[in-house]
C-alpha cells in the first residue's frame, strides 16, 4: 500500500525527522488560506499515488495566497498517470542549497533492509543508479542489531563534508530507520534531503510504501489508506480477499494462483487477445469467492469474455464448478464464459458444469485461444 | 535420488490442527510421507489420525516433537502473525530444512526468522510457497500428488499453480521428476533457485532442471549466469508475468516490477544468453525438455 | 535505582500486562476513600523500597473502609528495615488460586537477560532456588533476537497445565521483557503472578530495579526517583556525581576508585575500626568534588575521624591536596584528618599538604592504623 | 612475553579529541606505545601531535583508520551514551582486541555490543576498565605506566586503583609483571578472570598470577575452579568488599551483592578451598607471591 507525501511525512515527523509543516487541502479556498497562514511562498503538491508529479505539472510554487488558489485549482481535478487528484498539500517553499536522496527498503538478495543514499538527490535514483552507481552508496542492516550508529554515520558521511550536516543527516537515518520498521514499510525514501542556506537538514519529500501483509497489526497504517483514486473493483476485490488488477483488455480473467494468472495473461497476448485484469482467486476453493470474483469482472463494461483457468491442487475444482454456477444464478453476467478446469475432482467438475450447460476444456492453450475468438467476435 | 526430501524425511507439521494443517497432513501422509509428529500449542498430547488410521503424536512444542521422535524436516501451516516465529521455533529445536507454506507473512519478520534460522544452520523454504515433492519418496506442502511421477527432471518454481501445470504437461509426455520444488513467491525466500541447481546438481538422477521464474526481483537472472557457470544438465526456463504491468504487485508479494527492473523481457532475455531454452507457453516446457534429453542422449 | 511496587506496576499496565487497579495515598482518610471506591475488601501496602514488606507488616488485608483506615495509619510511619514507610497502596484484594515467580533480570555469565520463572511464587526466590532448584525455568535472552514466541510459550508451559492459562502467561512474559528494556531496567520482577479462580493470570506485585546508567536518557524513570527513604547525604552525593554510601562506623572514607575505597573499609575493620560510609571520589581530580565530599562526610555526626586514601593514576594527588586545603578553608571540618597519597604528582602534593600543617602518609597500613587509632581516641 | 598488547599492538584511540582521550593518549604514547590513529567523528584529517612532536592521524570513523594504518587495537573514550556504538564500530571494522574504558554505559546496550563483537570475532576488554599494560612494551588505557616494570607476575584484577596499590607493592618488592589486565567493573564485561587466566597460561614468562576480586557476581568462584583445573603457576588472591552491606552498589555497577550472592567471604572461600594463597590486606599481596616465587623456584 503507497502513501500520500502528507502522510508518510506525518511518519516521518512522528519519528523526528525535520520536515517542514504541511496541510492538506481540498479546495482553492483553502489552499489559499493556507498559504496565507504560513506566509511567504508556499508549494502547492498534488497529492497521488504516483511518481513523476513534477513533470505531470502537480507541484507548483506560489508567490501568493491567490497564486497558491489559483495552482489548488487547476491541480485539483488533474489527471496524473490516470489518477484524480483529490487533495493537495500546501507547504512553505524552503531555500535549497542542495539535495540528497536517502531511501530504505527491503533488499531480496541481502535479505535485510538496505539503504540507499546519494548526494545527487532530487532526481529519479533509479536513474541514478543506472547512469551514475558510485554516485549511489549502499548498506545493508542487519536485522539482528538494526541500523548501527556508526553505520548511520557512514552513509551521512558520504553526502555532506559539514560535519555538523554529517551528524544532522546521521541522526535523520537513524529516524527513517524506525519509522521504516514501526510503519511496516517495505520502501521508505525522503528524495529530496534538502540542506538549506542557514545549513539545516530537512526532509522536503517523502514516499512510504507498506508491506500489505503488515496491515493486519498496523491499525494505524491501515487508517491511512486512501482508496479514492482506486478502481472500484480494486476495492471490492480485495474486501473479498482477493487479488485483483484491472488492465486495459477485453478477456476477463479468473485464474487460481499469481503465476498462473499472470501466464494465463501472457497466453492471452499470445494468442492475439488482450486480458482485462489480473484476478487470483487463491488457494482455497470457496464458491463464495468465485461469486465475487465474477462480480468484479463483469463490473468492467469492457469484458467482452470470461476465461476461468483453474488448475486443482488445494482448490478443489468441483467447487469451482459450484461457484461458477452459483454465481451465474446470481449475477447477469451478459458475456460468454469458457472454463478450463483440470486437477482435484476434475470429473465432477465437468459433470456440474455439463449439466448447467457450460462447456469446458482441460487444456489451458485451447480456452485461451477460444476465449480470444469469442472476444474478437463480440 | 531427490533433493532435501526423501525416505529419510521425518516430518513435524506445526499447525497440524488447524484447517489447512490437518487437510494437508492427510494428504501428505496420504502419498507416504513419514509423518511422525504435530505440533499446536496447547493440544500436547493429543493424536492427529491418519488416513489409514495412525495416530500422529501431537506436542506443545517443536522442541518437544523432536525429542521424542527425532524429527528432521518441518512444515508450517500457522497463520502469518504466528508463522515467523514458527520458523524460529523449529529452528531452535534443531531441525534441518523447514517447510513455510504460508502466506502473507510481514516481510520484516521473515528477515529476522531467516537471520535466525541461518544462525542455527538450518535451511528454510518459502515462505508463501507450496513445498517440495520427490515423486514416490515424500512430499511436503501442498503439491498435488497425482500429478507428479519418478522420473529425470528437476522443477524449481516461484509459483505454485503454474508448478502443476508444468508438472501434469512433463507427466504427460513421460517426464517424470527427481523433485519438484516451489520455492514462493515472496520477496525474502529462504531456498532460491541457485540453491536449487546447487543441490539438483549433486543428485546424479536429475538429469534436466526446468526453472519457472516470475517477474520481480534478479533471481533468475543470477540462476542464469550460475548455470552457464555451474550447470551440466540441460535447462529450460520459463518466465510469468510479460504482460504485467510496472509498479503493480501480481498477487506474489514478491512479483512486482519496480521501476524497469525484473521485467519478464529482462529474464528470458538472461535465460537465453546464458544457454537455457525459453518456454514461451506452458506447454511448450515439456516439449523443450523432451527435446533437450534427447539431444542429451544422442550426443 | 529501585522503583516501588506502584511504579513498577505502572510500567508494567503501560506494556499491558493484567495489573489490577491501585491508588497511592499518604494518609489514613485518603485510604479510605480508596476502600471505599474500590469497594469490597482491599489490600494495603507499605510502598519502600525494600523485600520483606509483609513480614515486616507493611502489607494489610482490610474488610472495610474503616480497617483499610486503620491499617494505613499504623502502615504510615512505619519503619522497614530502617526505612520510614511515607506512602501506601490501596488496591483490590484478589482471589487467589495459584502463585507463580516471573522475573527478568541481567546475567553476568550469559551477558544477556535471563528469564527466572516458578509456579512457586510468592516466597522468596532465592530461597527456592537453594531449596528446590528444579522449580525453577531459567532462559537466556538472545539480546539480537529478544524473547522469542516460543521461548515465552515454553516459560509460561512450565507454570501451568491450562492452555489458556499458558497463553496469558506466554504473553505476559512479553511484555515484562518489553517493560524491562523500555525501562531500561536490570531487574524486573512479578511475585507472585497469580491464577484467580475465574482462571485470569495477573501480576499482583511488582518489582523493578532500573540500571543507573539508563537514567540519564530516560527522564520519565528518572522523574520516578523517590528520594524521600534515602539519607541527605547519598542524594547530595548523587548530585555532585560521587557515590557515597552511609554505613555505621565512625571512620569517615575518602577515596579514590571503588575497589580501592572498599579495600580501604576492609582495612579499617582489619585494624579494629569501623568505617563510616563508602565514598568514591572517582577517576578525576576536580578539588570541587573533594570539597563536596568533605561536605558530605562531615554532614554524618558519628564520623570522629577523616581518612584519605588516595592512589594517584590518572588522579593527580596535588589536586585532591589543594582540594582539602580548599575545604578545610570552606568548611569547618571538627574531626582530625589523615591522609595518605601516593602516585601522579605525590611529592607536590605532599609539600601542599605540609605547607598547611597536614601531616600526610605514604602508606595504606600506616594510615589506616591511625585513623582507627584517632577515631578510639575522640 | 606478555598478553593481549605488545610491541605489536597498533592502537587506535576512540575519542582521541576528547579530554581523557587527548590526556591518556599523550600518557600512553609517552610510554611507548605504537599509537597509529585517532577516530573524532567530524575531525578527520586533523592530527595529534604526540608528546615527542609526531602527528597522529584522525580520522572520521574507525574502518578508514584501519584502512589506512593496520590499526589492530583499539581503546575507546568515548563518553557512555556512545561507547558501546563505538565497539560495535572497532569490532564491525575488523579490530581484534577492542579495550572499552568508558565508565557508565547502559548494561542493556553493553548486551548487544558483546553479542556484536562476539559475531566479528573481536575480543572486548571491559567497559569500564583501566586498561592494561605490558611493562616495557604497551600500555592500552589509563593504567599509569610509572609503577609497572617488567618481571614474572601476571595481575588481573576487577578495580583501577586498588590495581595500581597491588602493582605498587609488587613493583617495590622486586615483582615485575609480564602485563597487567583490569577487566572493569561492569557486571557485563567482555574479557573475564578466567579469559585472562587461560592467556597467562599460554605465556611462559607469567609465572605466577595475582587475581583481585570484589563483591558481586560468580566470576571469582569460576576463576577459582579453573586455576585448580588449568592453572600451573601459584596464583595470589584478593577480594575486596567484605564489610560492604548486601544490596547496595559499591561504586562499580557490577559491585553490588544480591540476596545472599557474592559476598567476599563466599569469594575468598573459593579461593582458598581451590589452592589459591589469599591476601587479608593489600600489602599482603606482594608478600605472598613472593612467598610463592621462592617456593615454587624451590620444589
Amino acid at each position: 500500500m503507497n502513501l500520500h507525501e502528507y502522510q508518510a511525512k506525518e511518519i516521518f515527523r512522528d519519528h523526528g525527522i525535520p520536515v517542514p509543516p504541511g496541510k492538506v487541502v481540498t479546495s482553492a479556498e483553502e489552499a489559499a488560506s493556507a498559504a496565507r497562514e504560513f506566509g511567504g511562498m508556499v508549494v502547492v503538491k498534488a497529492q497521488v499515488h504516483s511518481g513523476g508529479r513534477g513533470k505531470a505539472g502537480g507541484v507548483k510554487l506560489a508567490r501568493s495566497p491567490e497564486e497558491a488558489a489559483e495552482h489548488a485549482s487547476n491541480i485539483l481535478g488533474m489527471d496524473i498517470k490516470g489518477l484524480t487528484v483529490e487533495k493537495v498539500l500546501v507547504t512553505p517553499a524552503e531555500d535549497i542549497a542542495s539535495e540528497a536522496y536517502v531511501g530504505v527498503l527491503v533488499d531480496r538478495v541481502t535479505q535485510a533492509p538496505m539503504f540507499m543514499v546519494s548526494s545527487e538527490g532530487g532526481v529519479d535514483i533509479e536513474e541514478v543508479a543506472h547512469t551514475n552507481p558510485d554516485a549511489i552508496r549502499k548498506l545493508s542492516v542487519d536485522p539482528r542489531y538494526g541500523l548501527l550508529p556508526h553505520q548511520a554515520y557512514w552513509l551521512a558521511n558520504s553526502l555532506y563534508d559539514d560535519p555538523k550536516q554529517i551528524k544532522q543527516a546521521a541522526k535523520i537515518m537513524g529516524q527513517l530507520y524506525r519509522s521504516f520498521q514501526a510503519a511496516g514499510a517495505s520502501m521508505a525514501e525522503i528524495n529530496p534531503l534538502i540542506v538549506t542556506p542557514e545549513g539545516e537538514v530537512k526532509a522536503i519529500d517523502a514516499k512510504v510504501s507498506i508491506d500489505d501483509n503488515e496491515l493486519f497489526r498496523k491499525p494505524d497504517v491501515e487508517a491511512m489508506r486512501d482508496s479514492s483514486d482506486e478502481p472500484q473493483a480494486e476495492i471490492d476485490a480485495r474486501e473479498a480477499g482477493l487479488t485483483f488488477i484491472k488492465l486495459d483488455g477485453d478477456v476477463g480473467c479468473c485464474v487460481n494462483g499469481a503465476g498462473l494468472a499472470m501466464a494465463t495473461m501472457d497466453l492471452v497476448k499470445y494468442y492475439g487477445g488482450e486480458p482485462a485484469n489480473f484476478l487470483d482467486i487463491g488457494g482455497s476453493s470457496n464458491p463464495e469467492k468465485v461469486v465475487n470474483a465474477l462480480r468484479i469482472i463483469t463490473s468492467d463494461p469492457a469484458v467482452k469474455v470470461i476465461l476461468f483457468n483453474i488448475f486443482g491442487g488445494i482448490t478443489r475444482t468441483d467447487d469451482v464448478a459450484n461457484g461458477i454456477v452459483e454465481a451465474t444464478r446470481q449475477i447477469d453476467i451478459g458475456v460468454p464464459i469458457v472454463i478450463r478446469l483440470t486437477g482435484t475432482n476434475e470429473e465432477e467438475a465437468l459433470k456440474i458444469l455439463e449439466r448447467e450447460g457450460f462447456s469446458a476444456y482441460t487444456s489451458m492453450d485451447e480456452v485461451v485461444e477460444k476465449a480470444v475468438e469469442l472476444a474478437h467476435q463480440n | 535420488m531427490s533433493i532435501f526430501v526423501d525416505e529419510s524425511t521425518r516430518l513435524v507439521v506445526q499447525g497440524i490442527t488447524g484447517r489447512d494443517g490437518s487437510f494437508h497432513t492427510t494428504q501428505m501422509m496420504e502419498y507416504g510421507t513419514n509423518v511422525v509428529a504435530g505440533v499446536t500449542p496447547g493440544k500436547g498430547g493429543q493424536t492427529f489420525t491418519g488416513p489409514d488410521g495412525s495416530e500422529v503424536p501431537i506436542f506443545n512444542a517443536v522442541d518437544e516433537a523432536v525429542a521424542a521422535t527425532r524429527a528432521n524436516t518441518s512444515v508450517i501451516y500457522v497463520p502469518p502473525a504466528f508463522a515467523a516465529g514458527a520458523v524460529m521455533e523449529a529452528a531452535d529445536a534443531g531441525i534441518d530444512f523447514i517447510v513455510a507454506i504460508t502466506e502473507g507473512i510481514p516481510v520484516l519478520d521473515m528477515a529476522r526468522a531467516h537471520a535466525f534460522a541461518r544462525d542455527c544452520g538450518a535451511r528454510v523454504l518459502g515462505p508463501n510457497c507450496p513445498g517440495l515433492i520427490s515423486p514416490g519418496k515424500a512430499k511436503v506442502g501442498i503439491l498435488p500428488g497425482q500429478i507428479v511421477t519418478p522420473g529425470p527432471v528437476g522443477l524449481v518454481s516461484r509459483s505454485g499453480t503454474l508448478t502443476y501445470e508444468a508438472v501434469y504437461h512433463l507427466t504427460r509426455a513421460g517426464l517424470g521428476q527427481t523433485t519438484c520444488v516451489g520455492i514462493g513467491g515472496d520477496p525474502l525466500i529462504g531456498t532460491k533457485f541457485i540453491d536449487c541447481l546447487e543441490a539438483f546438481g549433486q543428485d546424479p538422477d536429475t538429469r534436466a532442471i526446468v526453472m519457472i521464474g516470475e517477474i520481480g526481483g534478479t533471481d533468475e537472472q543470477e540462476a542464469a549466469a550460475y548455470v552457464q557457470e555451474h550447470v551440466d544438465v540441460p535447462v529450460v526456463g520459463f518466465i510469468a508475468g510479460q504482460t504485467a504491468p510496472p509498479g503493480r504487485r501480481m498477487g506474489h508479494a514478491g512479483a512486482i516490477i519496480s521501476g524497469s527492473a525484473g521485467t519478464a523481457a529482462e529474464k528470458m532475455e538472461a535465460f537465453e544468453s546464458h544457454g537455457i531454452a525459453v518456454a514461451r507457453r506452458p506447454v511448450e516446457i515439456a516439449e523443450l525438455v523432451a527435446a533437450a534429453l534427447e539431444g542429451a542422449s544422442v550426443s
